[in-house]
């Protein structure tokens, strides 16, 4: 199993590896989709109270979801780079921040236009959506601070200590949003938290959320495999490779 | 004062530095005891400089290791660091200071030499200009206040990256000659330069980093 | 002569950075200027209604002082590292750790603690209570050490850029959100007549968080972005 | 081969400066980044009610304008002074003060202009009417090439000072005043149905005089400042 | 390409420089014609750089007054900028851009020489180097980048601040075949250095700023 880890984790292994992994991945991800959207847009009963504007929701939420779950990795793709000094690590983590950043914005946008028919307002001040605001804000710098910095391995564990220090913040910005938005009451949003979600709406958020691990997954490596590349340019392997295209 | 050093080995061990794609050096090693001088030599972009800094452990080289009596020196870094002065392309000295307090915040950050400030600036004939605010100093007078933080500390090991930019013939000599005694009590030399060093010690290893 | 201990090397380097402050003088004076100003700036901005200033009054307070902090936070190395004395540090046989805690605390002394001292004059501009000006300088006396310390972790990271300058502030300001948030709601609930201890027990939590860890991951971003 | 003719200096001279910003990349993006975080802010520092927000919404986004204009300004002639370049920009043959207008027009295209593009998100964030956001952008139009136009001056000013980031905001933000107090107020009367003209118009001169005063003023700063 | 530069004179006059409450020279004439060159010599801190300076117009002297072709240099600054060309210690290059866009854009700044970018890298031995950012050239390759916009623009008169500053020893004899090259043109020179200048001419006034 160690062994295991250790090859893939040097860049020449990862890249045979995970070119096998992409056309499955992708595949996997596109009967995902579909299964997803035809369950989420066709079978789902239309909501009571909200027509079918609800159905962003199977966009909206598995985004929302990933943005969180793609910072942790990139964090920990990080510590993992710091510590061990594994630069396959160093590349997912840097990797991770485009993508988390993608879906910020995706969640940021597909909340707008859900909000504008349920708030008539497409953004207001709630603590929830302030604190994926400046998640967003978290990725950017992350992301600026990596095209900043000119030596590529020096930029990877500069973003590291980023991500980081952005980790130990995401709680206490999470906690700190909620107490003010309590606390300053501006127009009380009605959450959708409906405690018993219909079970045929949940199955195409699930299924969705399922593709949308994949999706990343997928661009992940494809990213890796492009920064792989990059660093290893003046390697063997690598000149082989290209050789062997030309 | 007692300016004899403890002896002590500073080794490289096969180390490389890469520069984006190019290997400006690779599975360098040389050892050095006290008394010894190390001259790296090489053309503009050889990778002289970036030798110097792997030495005193502000980057790591990129393959390889170096030890200081036998321990690596990213993990002895604070020995290593009381033991070594480095003077780099950069002059390290504070604009809105005079030149004494420059000197004084210096020694402090290292081990005292025991030398007083006016005595070393004297020698680095910057008599009179204990009080002078160091932004008011030409570029020559710049860098022999640099170099003069190597007599107020006591480090055996001086690592410096073309000293004898910008001073004039008299600052040069002045120089090599705070080398050559501090070669002759014990001490060890890293050093880089476009022009002759004129060493006494017989004890040098050069480093040709264009070949 | 003896080496110098910590403690010893610590009040040296803090020294110096006081001593520099005070020679080059308008960084002492130009922080405070700015948060005058910009806190001035407001009324100018969104008219002069004294209901309204004092509704926003603390939030603009606060905003500014997290502005005033943000920009003088390049003055922490950015010296340092353009004339190689940040080398010098680097290789200093000290607990590069500690240091950083004496640079952190000359930068508080220099551009934290005048904001303490205009505060109260700022208040009456803004027509605010004598307890949210009570509450104001405990927030600001507890907060503002939390932006120095966060602040030069991001100054680390970023020393050594050619780039100009907002990158520093767009790492750096969302990790100051939370400040800006607990401090200026506890003004406006103190203004309100409300309890706030809960807000400052928690700005307090934050500022041994930061005093606990920035030193270590400002020494560490340092010797990174120097390699 | 023949010199360059005076436009054709001019138009390299900002293809040179347009390059360099989007080889740093980081330049066009930060200020706007700067500009949205800055406005973000607000709301966390004095509440979320849309009804204050929409109040003090036309003044927190000229206020951060502002702020990021003078955030970016020191990147107008630092890097050249820092590099040596300024000194042989000042000997070269071509009339300084048009070189100047040059380097304020790269500088204004890569910091001003996307303000104007993402201002409508801003009005959307802050609730401003569209009527209120019209204006906004025509204010905007009119006065951020006023603020890098008198923001050289202090750039150039203060170019050789080796002191840290605060005393240009000194000294420019004063100058800074009107524009702000004519765009902030013409934003608030679109917003309450009342005439603008009069604003506008008073902007639009600000930026004539502006355009005919900053590049000679500009061009004999940085003479005076390299000497 | 005809290189011969028509005749031109620099004069100046009973010049004098100030800084803060020392005189670093005053009463100091010279005249300098086609093929001429002055080499100013000098302590550290006796003021060459400040001298420099004045001469490139960029301060001014505090007293006397600089004349070319026999009108001052401040009046007729627009003239006069064209026939200069300075490198100073700064290397007036922008990082960010590649050698040949920081050359590209010198030659705009100034009268081009008609020689072609890449010919003026190659005669600096900068040859591969035209596309790579210059940020990651070394201290000397900078130095070189710097001084070949000397070749690229087509100035009668080259002021100098230690141009040898970094260079290996066959840049140096790289320098100093240019520099003998432009004198045998007609063309003008001010230098300073720290290290002797191999000049072919006889031509050369000595100016002596420690005595
Ligand atoms: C710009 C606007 C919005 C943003 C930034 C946003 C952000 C988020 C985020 C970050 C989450 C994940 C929370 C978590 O897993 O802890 C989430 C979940 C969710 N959002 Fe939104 N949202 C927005 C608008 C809306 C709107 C208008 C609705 C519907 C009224 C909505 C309904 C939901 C639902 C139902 C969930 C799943 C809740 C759960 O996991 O328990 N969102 N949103
Ligand atoms: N900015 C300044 N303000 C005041 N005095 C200065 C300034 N710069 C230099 N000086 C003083 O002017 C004198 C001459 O400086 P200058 O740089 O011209 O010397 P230099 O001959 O070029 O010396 P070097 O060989 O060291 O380069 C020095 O003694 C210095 O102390
Ligand atoms: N920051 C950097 N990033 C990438 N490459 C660099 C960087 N700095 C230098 N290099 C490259 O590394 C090589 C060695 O640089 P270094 O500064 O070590 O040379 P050097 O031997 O000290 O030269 P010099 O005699 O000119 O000072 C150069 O070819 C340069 O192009
Ligand atoms: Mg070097
Ligand atoms: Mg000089």
């Amino acid at each position: 199993m160690l062994h295991f880890f250790h090859k893939l984790a040097s860049p020449k292994h990862f890249y045979r590896i995970s070119g096998n992994w992409i056309p499955w991945l992708g595949l996997a991800c596109f009967g995902f989709t579909l299964a997803g959207l035809y369950e989420g847009l066709l079978v789902a009963p239309t909501d009571y109270q909200q027509g079918d504007s609800y159905r962003i929701m199977f966009i909206h939420v598995p985004a929302a979801w990933m943005s969180l779950f793609i910072y942790m990795v990139m964090a920990g793709a990080g510590v993992i780079g710091l510590v061990w000094r594994i630069k396959l690590a160093e590349i997912m983590a840097i990797s991770s921040a485009h993508i988390g950043a993608s879906f910020t914005f995706l969640a940021l946008i597909t909340g707008s236009i859900w909000g504008k028919p349920m708030w008539g307002a497409w953004w207001v001040w709630d603590a929830r959506l302030t604190s994926e605001l400046i998640l967003l804000f978290l990725y950017l710098g992350v992301i600026a601070l990596y095209n900043a910095v000119e030596d590529s391995r020096t930029a990877a564990r500069a973003t590291s200590i980023l991500a980081l220090v952005g980790v130990v913040n995401i709680p206490i910005i999470h906690f700190s949003v909620e107490w003010w938005n309590t606390l300053h009451q501006g127009p009380t949003v009605t959450k959708f938290g409906a405690p018993s979600i219909d079970i045929h709406m949940l199955i195409p958020l699930l299924l969705m959320a399922v593709a949308f691990k994949l999706f990343y997954v997928m661009v992940l490596l494809m990213r890796a495999r492009v920064e792989v590349l990059q660093r290893e340019r003046n390697t063997g392997w690598v000149q082989e490779l290209v050789s062997d295209y030309e | 004062m007692n300016h004899t050093y403890t002896a002590a080995t500073l080794e490289a061990r096969d180390i490389a530095c890469i520069r984006d794609d190019r290997t400006l050096f690779d599975k360098l090693s040389f050892t050095l005891e006290a008394g010894q001088a190390v001259l790296v030599e090489g053309r503009n972009g050889s990778g002289k400089t970036s030798l110097l800094r792997i030495l005193c452990g502000i980057r790591q080289p990129d393959e390889g290791t170096i030890h200081w009596n036998g321990g690596d020196i990213y993990r002895l870094a604070t020995g290593y660091n009381a033991a070594t002065a480095w003077v780099g392309h950069k002059d390290g000295i504070k604009l809105e200071l005079s030149a004494e307090e420059n000197l004084v915040f210096a020694r402090s950050l290292g081990t005292p030499s025991g030398l007083e400030i006016s005595d070393a600036l004297e020698a680095m004939e910057l008599g009179g200009f204990d009080d002078v605010i160091a932004i008011n100093l030409s570029a020559g007078q710049k860098r022999r206040l640099a170099l003069a933080r190597l007599l107020v500390t006591r480090s055996p090991l001086w690592i410096l990256d073309e000293p004898f930019t910008s001073l004039d013939t008299h600052g040069i000599s002045l120089i090599e000659n705070m080398i050559n005694i501090h070669l002759a009590d014990g001490g060890m030399l890293a050093v880089t330069s476009h022009h002759p060093v004129g060493l006494d010690s017989a004890d040098i290893t050069r480093i040709n980093l264009s070949e | 002569m003896k080496p110098a201990t910590l403690p010893q090397a610590f009040a040296i380097l803090l020294r110096r950075d006081l001593t520099l402050a005070y020679r080059r003088r308008s960084e002492i004076i130009n922080p405070l200027l700015f948060f005058v100003l910009v806190t001035a700036m407001f009324p100018l901005g969104v008219g002069a209604d004294p209901a309204l200033l004092r509704d926003i009054g603390p939030g603009i307070i606060w905003v500014a002082a997290l502005l005033a902090a943000l920009l003088s936070l390049e003055t922490v190395f950015r010296s340092d590292f353009d004339d190689g004395s940040l080398e010098q540090l680097l290789l200093s046989p000290h607990p590069l750790s500690v240091l950083m805690i004496a640079k952190v605390l000359a930068h508080w002394l220099v551009t934290g603690l005048p904001l303490l001292i205009v505060a109260p004059l700022l208040s009456i501009l803004l027509h605010l209570s004598d307890d949210a000006m009570h509450t104001l300088l405990i927030t600001l006396a507890l907060g503002t050490p939390v932006l120095s310390l966060v602040g030069a972790i991001g100054v680390a990271l970023t020393v050594g850029l050619r780039k100009g300058g907002t990158i520093l502030s767009i790492l750096v300001m969302p990790l100051y959100v939370p400040v800006l948030i607990f401090a200026a709601s506890a003004v406006a609930n103190s203004d309100a007549g409300l309890p706030v201890n809960a807000h400052l027990s928690l700005l307090a939590a934050l500022l041994v968080l930061a005093t606990s860890l920035s030193p270590a991951a400002t020494a560490a971003s340092l010797r990174i972005s120097m390699s």
